[in-house]
């Protein structure tokens, strides 16, 4: 409507306008106070274990009460087959799920943006590679894609002396942000190449040029930071799906064993459930869906207000 | 009151949206009529209410931010407000029917123009598919469209945006309508292109005794086809009258200033504003006389910059809302003209 | 057999709806794992067993009833006759018995058993070309079956295998007569005659369908393959050949008492259909049982609070449904086993005892089997005629004092402080982890660092057959009645790949194994038996931790359900009561 | 119409080859041969090495005439996958079994979601602002926020063990509509956030063309305006959403057969996971890239027959 283009304030650049319209969302930024706090959470977790500090709620190991204890009011909801208490374990789960899940879109982004940038960049031969890469990957259903990955990385020793590094070794919950990182980067490579063929033959590149700016410097300096709000928006909503995927991977065995995550927990919790013990399962289903809700609708909004093709009204 | 001769008549409408920013008032107390067989031209900058009054006359303001906030549209001496939405349904398209500003979108691109025109025959004529067929073949034809019998099987990006705009006016034209309704029809197009389709709506208007209700930001247009006209600023009629009596004597200092601006001879298709300053923000209407930032005298004025004028009658269907305008302070009571 | 750990899962047995044909008696049951294939020569898991035993006879069975258990003859005719040497033996094999009908027979559909067809099974079992995890059963016994394996190795293709040529130490002089010459006394033998994987397979079989033999499987049994529907359920219906069995007449004491006399010489099977769901997950496979829809059901760990109270018996719930239940011993044992070519671990006896000891049996058995297994302290269980009570002195009890003293001293030996160790878990479910949790909970009480790492059924093989484990979580539960099985685990030829997992070598050890495995049963068998246990338990390559007990729920439309270590094709035993049946149906309904 | 299917097929041969370098390094590279695990729990150095011999494993991996590879590359033209070493069942038997009870699970549950999502999107979007509008997203993002593993967990226990309303699992008397009922309708109320958003938002950004006001000005009902204009435009989306979820169909669902004793390829493929079974994940991997592939190629027909603006010339 004519009407309503009129009411944006002038003179903003995409970023403060869509963090303007994003702060005016409250829903959004519910979610992001939610998300922002599972973050620190996880944070937390680590550098607690990393200065030992003795936490009593992270002490998810501790035997707090009797076996299978329901909900009450000392142990809020309720305690395990050892006694422990079902909500440290549900609290102690976020470092995990928040690791695999960070990692994990770390990585698909690390590998993602760049390529996406140098395919769309380049063009050419090198375009003609990576956009065969990435079309043969996501042919393969993604889900048998992950599975695969996980599968053949599982405890495998990855030798990375000629990098200098030693053996990385595959342990628990390593194989599966790889798996998850490895196979993922494909819609985000994909994105930022139709954005920087876009952007490439813009003035500002083209004035970059002119003045005689290196290919390498165009692309980091110049059109990665024009399309970055796509990693953001992109980066929000797989995070989700990571998460999920986490509890499927537990499922299957592929997950992590040695401390409570919340895919393990369910896994648990699926032979509880039929004898009435379902309050693990509820807490574990609640912190996945808690920080799945709030990254749901912050996505949400981050798209609406930063990309201006799927401005939604 | 006398309603003969008037086709449409609006009394106190408004228009409100409520979005998440506050309440915009896109039209406030609008009223004006439409006389039959006559064409009315509703003037105005981008953005000062004049479409969005076309559209609540349809009754098609956006919902749900969109809502018509009270008055009166009277159509045929029905109250179209209070009318369902069936009713509303059987009006639209049949007795009061629409084109747009943009031939380019307004078509539906996946269904073949004759398909299109055909819809709405078949929707309020209760015509079998054939007939409907023919008759919008016939409606080619009567716009001005060439080898209509094979163009009817064309999609819309086949064709030109001139071309569009016909169809367009031939789907409007095709359940013999009371009023059309354009809304600024030839803005998207090529200043030959315009004259044709201009020429156009004026020869259909002579054949099927319609009225129209022109919505434009183009005075030229308006000096040259429209029998009676209401300036538009800031979701208000500043000044309504005949088109002779408006652009011989303005009284709104608005409307003064848009003659001004206004090339002697012709028309061309640039923009109009260059009456300084800009188009209020309609969040953040200023009090008073919205006019009054902009206006040589209200921008001094104490009265300008705090009661807003309402619009009085200083002589038969001439109305004016300004309290500078010549007689207006004589007239205390609203008149209905 | 290999098992996992003390995941005590039974493959649930029978049950019933209402049948299509009315009259028809049915018995349904839940697999709790996947059925891989229907070849008894191939067969190296229980859930196939479970299925191929219904189908296929060997030449002897256990007696259903007694016990201790007891060999009768299944397919023979009699008891082997032995030479007195011990080296030759010679079984009349029943006449009259014929495979059940099969296409592969061709028009007559069918054909009568013949020696021959033992002959014919074994030498494939040698063949290297059908590739038969069995081999172990026959290595290093029979004159010039080794000798034929190695000729296999030497034929291009599997079709290139002559199986005509002679073998010396099987022959079949006439159609019922079967001639077994051995290289060395193996009194274990008749236990392994029954054992599945001996059973006669017809020739035609092989030749008709190749290796999609594994799909039709022709045998002598009660039943015969009707559909099998792969990973979801198999129909059996009544093999009309059958050769006729009859119900036994005498049994333990307590059994006539216990009514399992009732059906005593009535002909077999009294089922006519029989029908395995595959229902791989726990709850489905409850709720299945709970439904009516099932016979039996082993209690899936985390249900036992539903069914059983903190004595041992039925919930009142259970008992309202008139749900029964069976508890068993099992002849397993369960236990960590250490690596003994491990660098840390083979050469520290403190580190491996102080591991032992910080191990709290009784926790574990309570946690993992609801209080209903018995703690370990050698490896033959108490189920076996062999059993050791006095071995308990030679253990090592629960004490994470004494851990911490062992440890102090395992450090000294190492030099240091020790580096942290790790133990493979052989799975990565739930229950699984639930050990691992408790493992690792008792190894922070005395001080040990630990890692659990949990990976699947293969990987875990894997590693440790290339001895890359450094402690293993395992059991294993006897194939046959004779604590020889459990020995063999622990001589030094066998180690990894072999079945000596801990690569346990002891020379002491290896040579009373070598003297005892050729001895017939007796005391003076029993004396080196528990002597060659003593020592393997004093040098601590394992920590063993209990022998399993297991537990059946049935319906009380189950008749004759009597539970068996040993035996597979148990179907043919069982009776059902349709109006029971339908009563449950009738309580449900109440209920809801 | 042939020269452009000709020349798209033409297209895939990469892509195929890539999909087929990427199974063999994963599968035969990384994966390695697992003969220790055929061998079974009394392997001698020889079986292993016939063990080795019999699945070409002592084969160079590339650069020979009989190399790996080639086998590889073989087999995939001939789809004939040999045996899975597992349990010694042909790999396209098993996967031919398996087609048919997966697609009588995700047809219908496909269609459902499919269609009930679509009919809710238009009805959602037309509404796009309201109350209920505002609900529905809200409900759409905390079902996708839900773990899969819990909705069928809680699905089996209550709605079939609890309330008796559905069987509880396969039974070979049941009729296929019975009890594929019940893990349809969980797969669909799973499903329907994500799909009734996404479809939702697709929608919204057609709803808002000029052709829609348009439509309306000719006085044609909601409905007809949503169905028949609205719908078709909104064609392009959907059918690339819709035709390229089919290949996956014949992939069926891991965790729904599982708990409900569905014989089909997710069942399959949760075996071939715990048993490490390369083969079998080998050969669907293919099968479902080259499913995915030909799907592409539909779509692309498909954008022709709805949109006159694209032509296959």
């Amino acid at each position: 409507m004519s009407e309503q283009s009129k009411k944006l304030p002038k003179g903003r650049s995409l970023w403060s306008d869509g963090i303007h319209r994003l702060a005016g969302h409250k829903l959004a930024m519910a979610g992001l106070v939610v998300i922002a706090a599972y973050f620190l959470l996880a944070a937390f977790i680590y550098i607690s274990e990393l200065c030992n500090w003795k936490i009593s709620f992270l002490q998810w190991g501790d035997k707090i009460g009797r076996e299978y204890e329901p909900p009450n009011a000392k142990n809020i909801i309720g305690t395990d087959f050892l006694g422990r208490s079902v909500l440290r374990k549900t609290i102690y789960g976020t470092k995990i799920s928040i690791t695999v899940a960070f990692l994990a879109s770390i990585l698909s982004i690390a590998i993602g943006v760049p390529l996406g940038a140098i395919a769309g960049y380049f063009r050419g031969a090198v375009d003609e590679i990576i956009v065969w890469l990435y079309t043969t990957l996501s042919s393969i259903p993604y889900i048998l894609l992950i599975l695969a990955f996980a599968l053949v990385l599982k405890d495998k020793a990855i030798n990375l002396h000629w990098a200098g590094l030693g053996t990385l070794e595959l342990r628990g919950i390593a194989s599966v942000y790889l798996a998850m990182g490895l196979t993922s980067w494909v819609g985000i490579c994909r994105l930022i190449r139709g954005e920087v063929i876009k952007h490439k033959d813009r003035e500002y590149v083209l004035a970059a040029k002119s003045y005689g700016c290196g290919d390498g410097r165009i692309i980091t300096r110049h059109l990665i930071p024009n399309v970055f709000h796509i990693v953001i928006i992109d980066f929000s909503l797989r995070f989700v799906s990571f998460i999920q995927a986490e509890v499927i991977l537990s499922f299957l065995g592929l997950g992590e064993k040695n401390s409570p995550s919340w895919g393990a927990m369910i896994d648990t919790a699926r032979l509880d459930l039929p004898k009435g013990y379902w309050w693990e399962m509820t807490a574990a289903t609640l912190a996945i869906f808690f920080i799945s809700l709030a990254l749901n609708v912050f996505g949400d909004a981050l798209r609406d207000s930063l990309d201006p093709k799927l401005r939604i009204q | 009151m006398n309603n003969n001769g008037t086709l449409l008549s609006l009394e106190n409408v408004s228009t409100h949206f409520f979005t998440a920013d506050g309440i915009v008032k896109a039209v406030q107390n609008i009223s004006l009529k439409i006389k039959k067989g006559r064409t009315f031209a509703l003037v105005g900058e981008s953005g000062c209410g004049k479409s969005v009054t076309a559209l609540s006359v349809m009754r098609l303001v956006p919902h749900p931010q969109g809502k018509i906030a009270g008055g009166k549209i009277i159509f045929e001496e029905k109250n179209l407000l209070e009318l369902n939405e069936k009713q509303m349904r059987n009006v639209r398209g049949n007795k009061i029917a629409m084109i747009f500003q943009e031939p380019m979108t307004s078509l539906n691109p996946v269904y073949t123009v004759g398909n299109q025109i055909a819809e709405a025959i078949k929707l309020h004529q209760d015509k079998a598919g054939w007939q409907a067929k023919e008759d919008a073949v016939e409606m080619l034809q009567k716009v001005g469209i060439a080898d209509s019998q094979r163009r009817i099987n064309d999609y819309p990006h086949q064709m030109s945006g001139g071309m569009r705009q016909r169809v367009m006016i031939a789907m409007a034209i095709s359940c013999q309508p009371k009023l059309l309704i354009a809304d600024e029809p030839t803005t998207a197009l090529d200043v030959t292109t315009q004259a044709q389709i201009l020429d156009l709506l004026d020869e259909l208007q002579q054949q099927e005794k319609m009225s129209i209700l022109l919505i434009t930001h183009d005075l030229g247009i308006v000096a040259e086809r429209a029998d009676d006209v209401a300036v538009m600023y800031a979701s208000r009629i500043a000044e309504t009258a005949d088109s002779k009596t408006l652009f011989a004597n303005p009284l709104h200092p608005y409307t003064q200033g848009l003659l001004k601006s206004l090339p002697r001879l012709g028309f061309t298709g640039e923009r109009l504003p260059t009456v300084a300053g800009i188009v209020p923000d309609p969040l953040h209407f200023p009090s008073g006389c919205k006019f009054h930032p902009r206006c040589p005298i209200g921008c001094n004025d104490e009265r300008c910059q705090t009661i807003e004028p309402e619009i009085r009658y200083v002589a038969p269907g001439h109305g004016v809302a300004c309290w500078h305008a010549q007689g207006y302070e004589k007239i205390t009571d609203k008149q209905n003209g | 057999m290999l098992i996992t750990t003390a995941l005590l899962v039974i493959a649930g047995c029978d049950g019933s709806t209402s049948p299509p044909d009315s009259n028809e008696i049915v018995l349904y049951s839940a697999l709790p794992a996947k059925v891989r294939g229907l070849d008894p020569g191939d067969i190296g898991d229980t859930t196939s067993s479970a299925v191929a035993s219904q189908i296929f006879e060997c030449l002897y069975q256990y007696h259903y009833l007694k016990r201790p258990y007891e060999l009768i003859p299944q397919l023979a005719e009699a008891m082997p006759q032995v030479s007195a040497d011990g080296l030759v033996y010679t079984v009349k094999i029943k006449k009259g018995v014929y495979f059940a009908e099969d296409r592969c027979f061709g028009d007559k559909k069918t054909r009568e058993l013949k020696a021959d067809d033992f002959v014919f099974a074994w030498k494939r079992i040698a063949d290297i070309k059908t590739l038969s995890k069995n081999w172990w059963i026959f290595e290093g016994k029979i004159i010039g079956l080794d000798e034929f394996r190695e000729y296999t190795k030497t034929c291009k293709t599997a079709g290139d295998v002559d199986y005509s040529r002679p073998v010396e130490g099987l022959q079949a002089p006439d159609d019922h007569t079967l001639v077994i010459k051995l290289k060395k006394p193996w009194p274990q033998i008749a236990y392994l005659l029954a054992h599945l994987p001996t059973a006669p397979i017809a020739r035609e079989a092989v030749d008709c369908y190749g290796r999609d033999i594994i799909n039709h499987p022709a045998g002598t049994g009660p039943f015969r393959l009707k559909s099998w529907h792969k990973g979801s359920f198999i129909e059996m219906v009544r093999n009309v050949r059958f050769r006729g069995e009859f119900y036994p007449s005498e049994g333990e004491a307590a059994d006539a008492a216990k009514g399992f006399l009732a059906d005593a010489a009535k002909p077999l099977p009294f089922a006519d259909r029989i029908l395995m769901m595959i229902v791989q997950e726990d709850p489905p496979r409850w709720f299945l049982f709970m439904q009516g829809k099932i016979d039996a059901s082993g209690i899936p760990k985390d249900n036992f609070n539903e069914a059983i109270d903190k004595r041992g018996t039925l919930t009142p719930e259970m008992k309202k449904r008139n749900i029964h239940l069976e508890v068993f011993r099992d002849p397993s044992t369960y236990w960590l086993g250490f690596n003994m070519e491990d660098e840390i671990l083979g050469k520290n006896k403190p580190l491996r005892q102080a591991i032992s000891c910080s191990i709290d049996r009784r926790k574990y058995i309570e946690l993992f089997t609801n209080d209903r297994g018995e703690a370990a302290y050698g490896f033959i269980p108490p189920l076996m005629k062999d059993y050791n009570p006095n071995i308990k002195q030679t253990g090592i009890e629960y004490n994470p004092e004494k851990a911490k003293q062992l440890l102090a001293e395992a450090e000294k030996i190492y030099g240091g402080k020790l580096p942290k160790l790790t133990l493979a878990m052989p799975s990565t479910d739930v229950v699984a982890r639930q050990e691992g949790d408790f493992l690792n909970y008792c190894f922070k009480n005395a001080g040990l660092n630990v890692e659990i790492d949990y990976m699947d059924w293969p990987t875990f093989q894997e590693k440790i057959k290339t001895k890359s484990a450094q402690m293993f979580l395992l059991g294993w539960i006897a194939d046959y009645p004779d604590a020889e099985n459990f020995l063999q685990l622990f001589y030094s030829k066998s180690i990894s790949p072999g079945p000596n997992n801990f690569n346990y070598s002891n020379p002491e050890f290896d040579k009373i194994y070598r003297q005892a495995v050729i001895m017939q049963d007796g005391p003076e068998r029993t004396e080196l038996y528990r002597k060659a246990e003593r020592i393997v338990v004093e040098d601590c390559p394992a920590v063993f931790l209990l022998h399993g007990v297991a537990y059946v729920l049935h319906h009380d439309w189950v008749h004759n359900y009597k539970p068996h270590a040993f035996g597979y094709g148990l179907s043919k035993y069982y009776r059902i009561d349709k109006t029971k049946r339908a009563a449950y149906e009738e309580l449900l309904k109440e209920d809801r | 119409m042939t020269t452009y299917i000709i020349r798209r097929l033409f297209y895939t041969i990469p892509i195929v080859l890539g999909v087929l370098l990427t199974t063999f390094i994963l599968f035969n590279v990384v994966g390695g041969d697992v003969s220790d695990q055929i061998a079974g729990k009394a392997a001698s150095k020889e079986t292993i090495a016939e063990i080795r011999k019999e699945y070409g494993w002592d084969k160079p991996l590339f650069f020979a005439r009989d190399s790996q590879f080639n086998r590889h590359l073989i087999n995939a033209a001939t789809f004939d996958f040999g045996r899975s070493w597992n349990d010694r069942e042909r790999v396209m038997d098993k996967i031919k079994q398996g087609a048919g009870p997966s697609l009588s699970l995700t047809v219908p549950m496909f269609l459902g979601t499919v269609l009930i999502s679509i009919s809710l999107a238009l009805i959602v979007a037309f509404l796009r602002g309201t109350i209920i509008d505002v609900l529905a997203v809200l409900l759409c993002v905390a079902g996708m926020s839900l773990p899969f593993l819990s909705f069928i967990l809680f699905g089996q226990y209550f709605l079939a063990f609890k309330w008796g309303l559905f069987p509880v699992f396969f039974w070979p008397d049941l009729s296929t509509v019975r009890y594929v009922t019940l893990p349809v309708l969980i797969g669909i109320a799973a499903g329907l956030g994500g799909e009734l958003r996404f479809f939702r938002t697709v929608m919204l950004d057609e709803i808002r063309n000029d052709y829609v006001r348009t439509a309306f000005a000719k006085g044609l009902s909601p409905a007809r305006v949503l169905f028949k204009h609205v719908l078709k435009n909104a064609m392009i989306p959907i059918i690339t959403q819709v035709v390229l979820a089919i290949p996956f169909l014949f992939l069926g669902s891991l965790l729904l057969e599982r708990f409900f004793g569905i014989p089909g390829l997710g069942y399959l493929m949760v075996d071939a996971i715990g048993a490490r079974d390369f083969q079998v994940i080998g050969a669907m991997t293919y099968i479902g890239a080259i499913l995915f592939v030909v799907f592409n190629l539909i779509t692309d027909i498909c954008y022709a027959l709805v949109d006159p603006r694209i032509s296959l010339e």
